[in-house]
């Protein structure tokens, strides 16, 4: 390793209580010319306040259209050794639980084969190896595959699926994302691994409203945990919530959207209006041993949501109020492939579903993949009279 | 040997024994203390702490966390969304003198329940093509001064900041609490000799949101209609030679009031409240000032259980702008497709 | 002489001395019945006493009411927005009087405070060139079914319905309680000899909102993508040879909840809940009896003071539609600009 | 006159209590051959559902652009009298007021000239003289004008402004909503009479913020009278509300959309957090004798309302918060020359200036007429990161 490098700037970084990814980086770099490269680069951008990684060109490993994101710095020549410093996208085990064996593993191959710098996790939840070269690529597939690891997606395909904790952890969920989570990536390792596609596609598994994963803003699908019946309450456990002083009156009902609770100060009784409940998750969260979900559970299903670019963001919306979401999940995924076929059939390039169905329209959507209309769909109906009648509609 | 389409390893084999005797049993959860949830079920309690962690980190980090986890919860951990690190313990002895190890480790202990959780953010300039900003360096900045708030619990409700580098806005900052986002502001200089060599022409046309490039076939190459171009770098994503990054001109807007859960309200967007803040490497005073300031007002003024959206909309955000002295200008009017649907279309307001 | 650029008459000549001297002045007013209101002011009361017409009047309605008001109000009295009569009495004594000879003559009184109001209405086959329906025969049949609501003044709140021959949606359909649309539902059929006569064609090829009329040169006229077409004659009235009206297939549809106040809840645009109902002159049935049910609805489940939009709103208008027991269909989604706003991006709601 | 028609369709629509459009037709009828043959093709119309009238060509009176519609029937051969059928358009005065005298002028002209059918009045406020042939068109505007009226708006030009009752029977009119209608519309005749815009323009006051003339649905520039200052509450008349059995906490404070409002109970006062008093009108609908508006009276300047067609209905929104609205309305004047100049400048043909700031911005609206951005203008701010930014705030 060559001198210490100077980095005054990326230095002020270390101090403060928060830990510093900086430090990070150089420890990697003790050890490893990417890393210390990479340090040196970061230190520059902080000097002229601009980025220095250009495009990346076309890397891959066998067998593989995506999982690999080619990246090259623009100064090779002060930083050689991450003139090629590209991503391994590594699909992580679902709600992110590890052994510690198995995050040595992949901490040897990635020591050994790359940056030894990794983002546990990246935004759509795989496992992100940050920087190696084109010739370690094929290699490193190899050895991670080896220890039951395998590439996550990228490019114009389905994304690897993510979740919340689930049953796992958590006693609202409503369905097992952890299983559903699992099941999908694996039916589906063609659509993940070899573009095909418009534009990218995610899902994401919430096992309740609360929504952990932030599946409604994030996933083309979000598949969001509910239940059909009512909420069930627990009478002795409301008297040990007013015992310890929560305010029930203020503190639930009140901010109940819909008002279907009734608390009776002198009774110290709970009651709920279930037809009128939107089952939103607050007076669960906020007194969980007195209320719990109702005992039909399954899932909502909502499609859409994007990030910003190009047509705005979007939020997920509710294309099934309610289905049952129990494995081998089969209509789920029959209604998955019709709207997949129509998105390949319809879209243009690099637009989402959401984007799609905005220019084409809902009814469009809806007709063509035989998903009935309710009014769960939508929170009021159109304000125009622009219906595009149907033939079978029309007297001739 | 190498198998194709192996799938992800399977999580169920990742479960400690405490997971797999409770699953799917869960009865109710409580905070013990800021960073440490406590799950029960019919098997016994999991104990759960959680720990910040830079998420950008190197592999003898994540050997330090194993040791840790090796040696208070059988080997077993997760990850949050949020790249936090969860140590689950099931031996509540060993609750205490894990926290302890992890914060002599520089791993603090936090972020659960009504907190300021760690940010969801992108990656700026250590590994992004397009960035306005670096990610980790403003997030790193952001969280030193708010680090009070993620070792308490007892904020008006949680608090969810995302940074995202550019106006891609990955991660989720289009529906946080507060969102970091960086902008370019100026039209891209145009490499016309990249442009012709790596460049689908047609493709660059069709990329632009509001038709402000067209096609120059003389010079085989584009031009570009400047009032018209909104800087969202999508050009540069199909050109390298459409430069977008701008060392003067870039920075740092703030969105905010985004909520994702649907709790009590909708999940919402978050809402520009400063358009552009200067990149002032390595700490961005003017960014850490301005966050600390949203934040603490709405600690001082929301009810108990209030998202910071939830705030701002009971009061109006108006009522926001007069209360935060954040000047309002025609840079917060929406003038894009859905702009109609923020205007204000009631003779109903505040001052 | 006739004179070029007169303007109006000056309206401050018109008015009875009471309004002259309370001008601006007025304290507070009050109802002392259906379809009468008492104003107050220093000078004294005005009683208003309001009477239905039909809109359409003969000049001999308009002397026969005249000759009421020269009995009974010293000659003065006024219309409303909402095509009412108002006979302006200064003298208490003549209010039950005059009642008597309104309601003699068939000049119903009502349409004050908490009632149904006189329909706001559009031409209709009586003398539009694009209708889809008649509108003053609508409105006979719909008024005459809700006739006791216009008498009384104890609903929920004011009910304001507005009819429209056609989708241009004239008279503030887009904002009433309950609008009656005429609809068109078949693509234009195309009369290529006077689309070549009478029409220019760029103008009609950019008047589409769809972009379904592309031009067709060798022709000299125009083609239509007919999938893409929904409706809106908006062509018709730049051509001639678009004929739009079709016996067979045109008819009314039904939008709720629009009002105009700003009182407690921001203005807001009614939304389709009965997409058609066939025309069936002379005094649809159909028609007549979806409002009827709409209005019974509101009137036995709002809570004092909520008008029919603020009652769908509160229960959600999920709920509405399963209380109604209206069928909910593709065609109640909105597909059109704005769309966006109007879907569900929250996993709560009702059944 | 011909022996009576048959009208058995029409027939029916004189059954009712609701007074009866048939019955005005054929009284008019009686001694009018175009009321007649009005009639015959109504009759026709109901029993094949279509409309029978065709497009209008351009007909006019000497000195003015706009005023007359034409209309001629399709069925010219089957009812001759109204082969021509035009509409005449006159400008209401303001409020609708009218003596007795002015109004049997207007319907002597008419039953020579015309039908003897009118609408009282049209939706955009004029009074509607229906049909008549085009040989009649400037006796008839020479008799009007000779008896003090004048035409109304039609086509792309500024269509007769209207205005609530205003002062001269409302208690709540925060402007003299009268007098600023006689004021715009004698200010701008030519803009009224002879079109020369993108299309058409509307005027509309309403007094207060109930706005009564629906200016906030309707027109391109909504003027929506409301006060600056505190609403003040006068308690001797709210004890007296509550003497009458109104429920003050439900109906009034319950109700209040910002919640501003406090009732004790006990003392039967009410008070008000006046700073988060939104001036929606509700408190004094309900009880208007106990709270009356500010003092510091004035409008709230609202634009872009339009109906459905064709890029959708729009709402007017705030461009101004509070402007004081006094004879002469200089401020208000010079601000709608900078509009007007603005949309004539951008508009395209038949572009209302709502879909016209749609298209192009409210910042570029805004920084064209030199309006300052308000919060008040919008609902919530941008989610998108999209601005554009001017010259002058980029460091070159």
């Amino acid at each position: 390793m060559a001198e210490k490098r100077e980095t005054p700037q990326l230095d002020e970084l270390e101090k403060g209580p928060w830990p510093s990814f900086v430090t990070q980086i150089k420890r990697a770099g003790e050890k490893n010319a990417m890393a210390d490269d990479l340090l040196g680069l970061l230190e520059t951008s902080y000097e002229d306040k601009v980025g220095h990684w250009k495009h990346g060109g076309i890397v891959g490993v066998k067998g593989y259209g995506g999982g690999v994101i080619g990246r090259y710095t623009d100064m090779p020549e002060e930083f050689p050794n991450i003139s090629e410093f590209h991503t391994v996208r590594v699909a992580q085990p679902s709600g992110w639980f590890y052994t510690t064996d198995m995050l040595r593993e992949i901490c040897d191959v990635w020591e050994e084969r790359g940056s030894g710098l990794t983002n546990m996790h990246g935004s759509t939840g795989d496992i992100i190896l940050l920087g190696t070269t084109t010739d370690q690529l094929q290699p490193i597939f190899d050895d991670i595959s080896d220890r039951g690891f395998d590439l996550g997606g990228s490019g114009s395909d389905l994304r690897s699926p993510s979740c919340c904790v689930g049953p796992g952890r958590c006693e609202h969920a409503c369905y097992d994302t952890l299983d559903m989570c699992y099941d999908l990536t694996n039916e589906y390792q063609d659509e993940i691994h070899r573009p095909m596609w418009p534009y990218k596609f995610k899902f994401k598994m919430s096992g309740c409203a609360n929504d952990c994963v932030a599946a409604q803003a994030r996933a083309d699908c979000s598949i969001i945990g509910t239940w059909r019946d009512s909420i069930i309450i627990d009478q002795d456990e409301v008297k040990k919530y007013a015992a310890d002083g929560l305010d029930i009156q203020m503190d639930v009902c009140h901010r109940c959207p819909s008002h279907c609770l009734t608390y009776d100060k002198d009774t110290q009784e709970l009651s709920v209006n279930a037809e009128e409940c939107t089952r939103c998750m607050h007076c669960i969260n906020v007194m969980g041993k007195a209320i719990k979900q109702g005992k039909e559970k399954g899932a909502t299903i909502m499609i859409g949501a994007k990030s910003t670019i190009v047509k705005s963001a979007f939020m997920s919306w509710v294309i099934v109020p309610f289905m049952k979401m129990e494995p081998p999940y089969t209509e789920f995924k029959e209604m998955m492939d019709r709207i997949w076929d129509w998105w390949d059939e319809n879209g243009k390039t690099r637009e989402r579903i959401g984007e799609l169905i905005y220019r084409l329209g809902m009814g469009e959507f809806l007709r063509a993949t035989g998903i009935p209309a309710v009014p769960q769909m939508v929170y009021r109906p159109r304000a125009n009279p622009y219906v595009f009648w149907q033939k079978d509609e029309i007297e001739v | 040997m190498p198998k194709i389409d192996n799938g992800p390893p399977d999580y169920r084999k990742n479960l400690p024994p405490i997971v797999e005797q409770n699953y799917g049993k869960w009865e109710y959860h409580e905070s013990p203390r800021p960073g440490v949830l406590k799950h029960v079920g019919p098997a016994g309690a999991l104990y759960s702490v959680r720990c910040a962690s830079p998420r950008l980190v190197c592999v003898d980090f994540i050997r330090d966390v194993c040791a840790l986890a090796d040696k208070y919860c059988g080997g077993y951990l997760r990850f949050t969304s949020r790249n936090n690190i969860e140590f689950l313990v099931s031996d509540e002895q060993n609750v205490e003198p894990l926290i302890e190890e992890c914060e002599a480790q520089g791993l603090p202990v936090g972020g659960t329940g009504a907190s300021i959780s760690n940010v969801v953010h992108t990656q700026g300039w250590v590994h992004c093509h397009t960035p306005a900003t670096d990610a980790s360096g403003i997030t790193k900045a952001v969280m030193d001064d708010l680090f009070e708030y993620f070792k308490r619990d007892d904020l008006p409700n949680k608090l969810r900041i995302a940074m995202a580098c550019c106006l891609n806005m990955c991660g989720a900052a289009h529906v946080s609490d507060i969102a970091l986002v960086g902008i370019h502001r100026t039209v891209p200089r145009m490499d016309h000799d990249a442009i012709r060599k790596g460049t689908e022409i047609p493709s660059l046309v069709a990329c632009c949101p509001t038709a402000a490039i067209r096609p120059d076939p003389k010079n085989k190459s584009v031009t570009i209609v400047e009032e018209r171009c909104m800087y969202c770098g999508n050009c540069y994503t199909m050109s390298p030679g459409m430069h977008i990054m701008d060392a003067k001109n870039d920075g740092v807007a703030i969105l905010i009031g985004g909520k994702v859960s649907n709790a009590r309200t909708a999940p919402s967007f978050s809402r520009m409240v400063i358009p552009f803040l200067p990149n002032n490497p390595p700490r961005w005073p003017e960014v850490t000032e301005a966050v600390r300031h949203i934040v603490d007002l709405w600690i001082a003024n929301a009810r108990r259980g209030e998202r910071l959206g939830e705030w701002v909309e009971r009061i109006g955000w108006e009522r926001f702008f007069s209360l935060s002295g954040i000047p309002f200008t025609d840079k917060h009017i929406d003038d894009y497709i859905f702009s109609r649907e923020t205007f204000r279309t009631s003779a109903a307001f505040k001052y």
